[in-house]
């Protein structure tokens, strides 16, 4: 099975706090990967660091064993990894539409053959199916400012898909989602990850999500791997329960 | 049923020349919880601005303990009884943790001597917010950041509460800590109105429940029958209980 | 050595002007995230209100009390409530053009309506010299010092000591959630322009008889605050002394070591090394966690 | 703006009625009115460009009076010394571009105001050159005497040709800017200015549009200076200092900032109402001038496109709004329960 | 334009920005003129009209302003003061043929071959000489310091002067570069003080004089100070204070000259607008009475004679007392009028000689 990220020994302090404090394990090709874990136990701090939104203090990447540590989120992007922030991360004056164009018009082509491209960048109807799957199509003019919370997350989650990425990390998509809209995102990742083969970490409190979709589960406490195992080893682990799902 | 605590009687609400909500109507019992569920962009959230003054409402009436509490800012709502913990992130950034919380008192300055008691008891209900007193809220993680503002809102022992949304981002022991916390409430006398996305785990501890479609509220009834009818299950809860 | 430490005292000196000055700025940002370009003819203005008094034949006690009477209702109350409520949920941009338009506006009224001469304005101390370091320094300057440092020490007592001070700063740092919070964000927003139009007429008292009561002199004392607020770290009140104090010293130093020519941008650039070296200026923090 | 200028023919109507006043209207007017406008057209390439750097990409800049000195003063140096004017232009396009691109790098690591406190450094700098190395721009002496070229034969001495070659660069400049903001560059910059972080991991390469947001917007300053020193036909150091950098970032605001066409009317306030108001208020009209940008910002802080913008997005709404009246709601109360 | 009642004087003048202090008092002392003539029954018995445009200090808009002055055919233009404008407004004024009085003292000016320019000032070519003859001749300075603020106006001063010094043998042993509007002055005093100059030459504007006057003081160098019109202004003495006391030089133009003329002058000044005039004012109020003086000789208002009128004009005081002093204009426009040395004593200036006109 091969690897597409690997993580070895992460480090992540801030002064005295260490957020992530040696953080090792390896996402494979094509699996969907859940990282759950108490409030504050550094999975976001572990994101940032991986897709170089922070510099690491200590550890080292690899993306398809070429070393990526803190290389800049914007190059990783275009090797075809793409991501979601845990708080709301949209661009709020511009519309939804647009949103979703400019998540991947910059993965087509260069700057220059974009500068003399199409305005859409060829990324229209892309756009327009991703807002009908997501049943946005009466927002598509909108300015994602004015979405509710869940829509303006649905709309985070659709927007690292428009790229065709092969990997993505999620920071919590499920949060204040519609159990119905749920379903349709699960869906859609499914699809994403079965046709295209694309790999996803998942970061997510809801572990109904977690467990359904995911094939393994990393667990983290207080900066550190506390378990790794399949959903059902996880359920089972009475360090997990008590430290994290509770009884 | 006792009367209601809140009513809202067509109400009318929105952003800009956008109506949201157009003449929504219904009411609170008193002392129970109470679950608001519905789509994305149903107007739960603009429900509850509006009840609590941060959007103005353009037509109907809403009630507060028989009282006409329409359009009154925050302030009276708060010195009512009434708080509200907003969806989304809600601190201020460069306060400590501690300043955050103390900020959620101060319609309260004359009982401000028992301050320290309360905020001991926020910390006792989310330890991990002690250890983070003194740093600045904003480096706080996505679910510290909601404890916090759970903890503000609590701070001042209100009468009602309006809550959006408070599993978002917290982890799972927490969740049920939370949903344990709202009982107790309830037990102490407390109205909770409370959205939940997170629906079954919500309407498993709730008393009654409301469904809200295009700003309109469409069922409201005992929360276990919602929970278990098939259509609102398969239209709201991603089709039926698979358990 | 002696021509050293002259220069250095008369930084010194000179910088605590700009010091008085930045803290405005400085409270201004942190306690409701506005720039205000008018900020040197808030300084030139109370002068004038000054001299008109004096010119109807009011002691100098009064005057002062008169001037800081009319700054407060004129430079806090009125432009809180006609420019900056307007502007206040705009953004930083609106508000800072409306507040140059604001500065042509002052700048032009007194010169049309009063003079465009420069007058001499009595000094709050005696004029005299003080030697230190084999420097003579005027006890003026020793005045303002004192003041700068003290407005400063108050106004962190306000900001972080408080419950006022922190309804004002969460006011300015989220309005939203300070107002679902009961508080009266409209007053905290009042107070602060209250606060700053006070430091303003002292500022103005002060500085005035060294820089002469002049409809112009407010252009180069607030280009010089505002950049001495921003080499200080715009959100750091005691950002703004060090601030001062810096620019009015590595002025100097150009000036007499570097060139006259380009004294005033020589300083600017090595103080670019500073803000580059530490993006949040020297006592400023770092705004918050990004990601 | 732009969507509305295609898609409502209302606006087509005023985009016509605009070229008509821009083409006859100076055939009834003095030398004077003529300059005026020509001064209005110069500026307004001047605060086209900064609105890219500024109202597109969300860069603040206070060096934009400094690119239109430093094309003035390159116009001044090589067409007093007998160049044609295109020299200079080509140099300036150069150089402006370089300067730029060199003046983008702190953005990267500083933002807001300890940008515009880095950008004012670099602004004081260039006019301290202009007024101290007397060698090459005679200082506070200032160039006089600087040549309006010939085009086709037609000398452009007369000041109705010269507004008009002015008015033919505004269009070429607008048509090139309109071009760039509506490719994918445009959104991109957009991108950058509402969140950069988020803009990152989407492959955005902020560190390239940052600059070239400078480079270009600089750039245009530039080329506004080309045209700025022939048409006063004398320079000296001062109106290249500060002040014009505020009044070029006041003309972007006003105009309202983002908005393509933004500029060219917060040129108009900033250069024409002035001039028009001398002869309504004698020696007040500055007083009158900062009085009517202060109510207008108050009026609509987001500028007078800002407010245009409101007004057309309102009827959407209004629109929108009424389909979601209109919406069948999927659960019906009726057959509950 | 001879059928219209009124003689139309198009003035152009620095009322915002850094020259305003100085072309206000220009426009000032030409109202006061225009005051006195029109109640004396007016230019060969027209009413005067003028109205003054503000050039903002910049030449781009002194340009367009002297165009749209040209455009409505004025009978002469009064003004810019500042020789930046000057230099491109000059340019219209005399392609058009139009009398321009103007207010600037840069040498070169009058040397541009521009036809129709009259000063109401000594040019810097005239005054500086009799500065460095002072200072060589009277003072004995072998080396001396040069402070000057750096702008069109005090860049001139310097170049004239260290010009002058040098061709009398005189080193320039400091050469120190001030800013318009500044307000510390000790790093310059300290360079000042580490160099060993016989007298200190200060051309800066009034309250920057004041401020340095002050800091020499402080830093207690007892050099003779010596400077041009603007050093011994009234002005500066106010500001300055004591530390005005010995300061020396040259005033071509002072309202606190002691001939009855100049001091009747800042009487009717005083009690026109209460504040004490400059020279600056009395240049506004020269340049009307200039113009009155041509067309008085031509007999008639004939726009395009004036300037031919003018060149070559010389008029006594006594005949025309709004001249306030004997004053003759030569061919490039420039004046021949007597100068005074003059020296601060316990707070008021003193002339302590009168120069004679060159061409007496
Ligand atoms: N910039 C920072 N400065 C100081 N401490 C920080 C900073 N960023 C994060 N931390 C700390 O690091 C720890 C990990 O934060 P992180 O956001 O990674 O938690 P998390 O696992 O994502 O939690 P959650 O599930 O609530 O999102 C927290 O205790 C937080 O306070
Ligand atoms: N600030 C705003 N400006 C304009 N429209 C808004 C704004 N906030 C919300 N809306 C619109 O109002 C509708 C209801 O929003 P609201 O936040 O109440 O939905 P919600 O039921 O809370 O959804 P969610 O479950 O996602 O929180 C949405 O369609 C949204 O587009
Ligand atoms: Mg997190
Ligand atoms: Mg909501």
């Amino acid at each position: 099975m091969t690897k597409v990220l690997e993580i070895h020994g992460i480090k992540k302090h801030f002064g005295g706090i260490r957020a992530v404090d040696g953080v090792s394990f390896d996402v494979n090709k094509g699996e969907i990967l859940g990282l759950i874990g108490p409030n504050g136990c550094g999975k976001s701090t572990l994101f940032n660091a991986v897709l170089g939104q922070l510099e690491p203090t200590a550890g080292r990447v690899m993306l398809d064993g070429h070393d990526i540590t803190g290389m800049r989120p914007a190059r990783l992007s275009r090797l075809g990894v793409s991501r979601t922030f845990q708080l709301l991360q949209v661009f709020p004056e511009m519309s939804v539409r647009e949103n979703l164009i400019l998540a991947g018009q910059e993965h087509r082509g260069t700057m220059v053959s974009r500068l003399f491209g199409p305005r859409d960048a060829g990324l229209g109807e892309a756009a327009d199916r991703m807002i009908a799957f997501f049943k946005m199509s009466h927002l598509a003019g909108e300015k994602a400012g004015g979405l509710s919370y869940g829509q303006q997350k649905l709309l985070d989650a659709a927007m690292a898909f428009m790229a065709g990425p092969r990997l993505v990390l999620l920071d919590e998509p499920a949060g204040g989602v519609n159990l119905t809209m749920l379903g349709a995102l699960k869906e859609r990742l499914r699809a994403i990850n079965s046709e295209l083969g694309a790999t996803f970490v998942v970061i997510e409190h809801n572990m109904e999500f977690v467990m359904s979709l995911c094939q393994r589960v990393v667990v983290m406490a207080e900066g550190r791997v506390l378990a790794i195992g399949t959903p059902a080893e996880i359920r089972a682990n009475p360090a997990v329960i008590d430290a994290y799902l509770g009884h | 049923m006792s009367e209601p605590v809140l009513a809202l009687e067509n109400v009318t609400a929105g952003y800009g020349r956008m109506t949201i909500l157009n003449g929504t109507t219904f009411s609170v019992p008193r002392g129970g919880i109470t679950t608001v569920i519905g789509p994305n962009g149903a107007g739960k959230s603009t429900v509850f601005k509006t009840i609590f003054g941060m959007l103005p409402a353009r037509a109907g009436r809403i009630g507060f303990e028989g009282r006409d509490i329409t359009n009154l800012p925050p302030r009276d709502l708060l010195a009512a009884g009434i708080c509200y913990i907003p969806q989304g992130r809600n601190i201020f950034p460069q306060l400590s943790v501690r300043h955050n919380i103390e900020l959620g008192a101060v319609t309260a300055a004359r009982r401000l001597d028992d301050l320290p008691r309360r905020i001991e008891r926020a910390f006792e209900r989310f330890p991990a917010l002690r250890e983070k007193a003194s740093v600045q809220a904003s480096t706080l993680s996505g679910g510290q950041q909601k404890q916090l503002e759970i903890a503000r809102g609590l701070l001042l022992d209100p009468k009602l509460i309006l809550i959006d949304e408070p599993s978002i981002g917290l982890s799972p022991k927490l969740v049920q800590e939370t949903f344990a916390a709202l009982q107790e409430l309830r037990a102490a006398g407390v109205t909770i109105l409370l959205i939940e996305q997170n629906a079954r785990s919500a309407l498993e501890i709730s008393d009654h429940a409301l469904v809200l479609e295009l700003g309109q509220a469409r069922i409201f009834g005992p929360a276990k029958e919602i929970l278990h009818d098939p259509r609102v299950a398969e239209l709201f809860l991603g089709g039926l209980a698979h358990d | 050595m002696s021509t050293f430490s002259t220069l250095i005292v008369g930084g010194l000196a000179t910088g605590a002007i700009y010091a008085v000055v930045a803290i405005g700025f400085a409270l201004l940002w942190q306690a409701s995230q506005t720039i205000n370009f008018a900020q040197g003819e808030f300084v030139m203005l109370p002068a004038f209100f000054a001299l008109i008094a004096m010119g109807m034949g009011a002691p100098y006690w009064l005057a002062a009390l008169v001037t800081i009477g009319m700054s407060v209702v004129i430079l806090g109350a009125m432009f809180k409530q006609m420019l900056v409520d307007p502007m206040i949920k705009h953004g930083v941009l609106p508000m800072a053009i409306a507040t140059m338009a604001l500065a042509i506006f002052m700048k032009e009224s007194v010169k049309d309506l009063y003079s465009a001469e420069a007058y001499p304005f009595p000094s709050l101390v005696p004029d005299r010299n003080l030697a230190i370091l084999g420097a003579n320094i005027s006890l003026q300057h020793i005045g303002i010092i004192v003041t700068a440092i003290g407005a400063i020490i108050g106004l962190t007592l306000l900001l972080e000591r408080t419950s006022i001070g922190r309804q004002m700063q969460a006011t300015a740092q989220n309005p939203t959630v300070a107002r679902l919070l009961g508080i009266p964000v409209e007053r905290m927003i009042l107070l602060t322009f209250v606060i700053n139009a006070v430091l303003v007429s002292i500022a103005s008292l002060l500085v005035t008889p060294i820089y002469l009561a002049k409809f112009s002199s407010g252009e180069t004392l607030g280009l010089a605050a505002f950049i001495a607020a921003i080499i200080g770290g715009f959100n750091q009140l005691r950002g703004a002394i060090i601030g001062g104090f810096l620019l009015g010293v590595v002025d100097n130093l150009a000036a007499a070591y570097i060139s006259t020519q380009y004294r005033s941008a020589v300083p600017l650039f090595i103080l670019i090394a500073v803000i580059l070296f530490r993006p949040h200026g020297i006592a400023g923090r770092k705004e918050e966690r990004t990601v | 703006m732009i969507a509305l200028l295609r898609s409502r023919p209302a606006a087509c109507a005023l985009a016509i009625g605009v070229a008509c006043i821009l083409l006859f209207l100076p055939l009834t007017l003095s030398r004077f009115g003529n300059y005026m406008l020509a001064m209005w057209a110069v500026m307004t390439i001047a605060a086209m460009g900064l609105n890219l750097t500024l109202g597109y990409a969300g860069q603040v800049s206070l060096a934009q009076g400094a690119f239109v000195g430093i094309g003035a003063y390159a116009t001044a140096i090589m067409t007093v010394n007998g160049w044609p004017l295109y020299a200079p232009l080509l140099l300036t396009v150069a150089l402006c571009f370089a300067i730029g691109w060199l003046l983008g790098y702190p953005a990267l690591r500083v933002q807001h105001h300890y940008l515009a406190f880095v950008t004012l450094s670099f602004a004081t700098l260039a006019y301290l050159v202009f007024r101290n190395e007397e060698w090459l721009t005679k200082g506070t002496y200032g160039i006089f005497g600087i040549p309006r070229p010939t085009l086709f034969g037609v000398s452009l001495k007369h000041h109705l040709n010269f507004y008009y070659f002015s008015l033919a660069w505004l269009v070429i400049c607008a048509g090139l800017m309109l071009w760039l903001v509506n490719s994918p560059w445009g959104r991109a910059f957009t991108a950058l200015r509402e969140n950069p972080a988020r803009a990152q991991s989407l492959g955005v390469d902020t560190r390239r549009y940052t600059l070239m947001a400078f480079a270009i917007g600089s750039t245009m300053g530039g080329v506004a200076g080309v045209l700025y020193a022939p048409l006063v036909e004398f320079i000296d150091p001062n109106p290249f200092g500060l002040p014009l950098s505020f009044s070029l970032l006041l003309m972007v605001i006003v105009g309202g900032s983002g908005y393509f066409l933004g500029p060219a009317l917060g040129a108009l306030i900033a250069v024409l109402l002035p001039e028009w108001l001398r002869d309504y208020t004698q020696g007040y009209y500055l007083i009158a001038y900062a009085l009517l940008v202060m109510v207008l910002l108050i009026y609509s802080p987001s500028g007078i496109l800002g407010w245009v913008e409101r007004r057309t997005a309102d009827a959407r709404t209004r629109r929108a709004s009424l389909a979601r009246q209109a919406a069948v709601p999927t659960y019906d109360a009726g057959s509950a329960s | 334009d001879l059928a219209q009642a009124q003689v139309k004087i198009a003035c152009v003048s620095e009322l915002s920005g850094p020259g305003a202090t100085v072309g206000i008092n220009f426009r000032n002392g030409a109202n006061l003129a225009i005051d006195e003539i029109n109640a004396a029954g007016g230019l060969l018995g027209q009413k005067i009209e003028m109205n003054c445009a503000d050039s903002q200090t910049n030449p781009g808009v002194a340009r367009g302003l002297v165009q749209k002055a040209l455009d409505a055919n004025p009978y002469a233009v009064l003004g810019p003061v500042y020789s930046g404008s000057i230099k491109v407004t000059a340019q219209l004024t005399s392609e058009s043929g139009v009398t321009n009085v103007i207010g600037g003292e840069a040498a070169e000016l009058t040397q541009m071959g521009l036809k129709t320019l009259i000063r109401t000032s000594f040019g810097q070519q005239i005054s500086m000489p009799k500065l460095a003859a002072y200072m060589a001749d009277d003072l004995k300075a072998k080396n001396v310091a040069v402070i000057w603020v750096n702008n069109d106006f005090g860049k001139g001063g310097r170049d004239g002067i260290t010009k002058e010094l040098k061709a009398r043998g005189v080193t320039i042993s400091a050469d120190i570069s001030t800013e318009a509007a500044q307000v510390d002055f000790a790093a310059d005093v300290a360079k000042l003080k580490q160099a060993e100059v016989d007298a200190v030459f200060i051309y800066l504007h009034e309250e920057e004089s004041a401020r340095i006057l002050k800091e020499i003081q402080k830093q207690g160098i007892k050099k003779p100070l010596i400077g041009e019109t603007t050093l011994l202004n009234q002005k500066v003495i106010e500001l300055a204070g004591d530390a005005a006391n010995g300061v020396r030089g040259h005033v071509g133009l002072t309202a606190d000259a002691p001939i009855p003329s100049i001091e009747a002058y800042r009487h009717k000044f005083m009690a026109k607008y209460n504040y004490v005039p400059d020279h600056n004012s009395m240049k506004g109020y020269l340049g009307i009475y200039t113009i009155k003086a041509g067309t008085q000789k031509m007999g008639k208002l004939d726009p395009k004679g004036l300037t031919a009128a003018l060149k070559g004009l010389s008029v006594k005081a006594a005949d025309e007392p709004g001249m306030l002093m004997d004053v003759s204009i030569d061919q490039n426009g420039d004046l021949d009028r007597i100068g005074f040395l003059a020296e601060v004593q316990n707070g008021t200036t003193v002339i302590t000689k009168t120069l004679p006109a060159l061409k007496p």
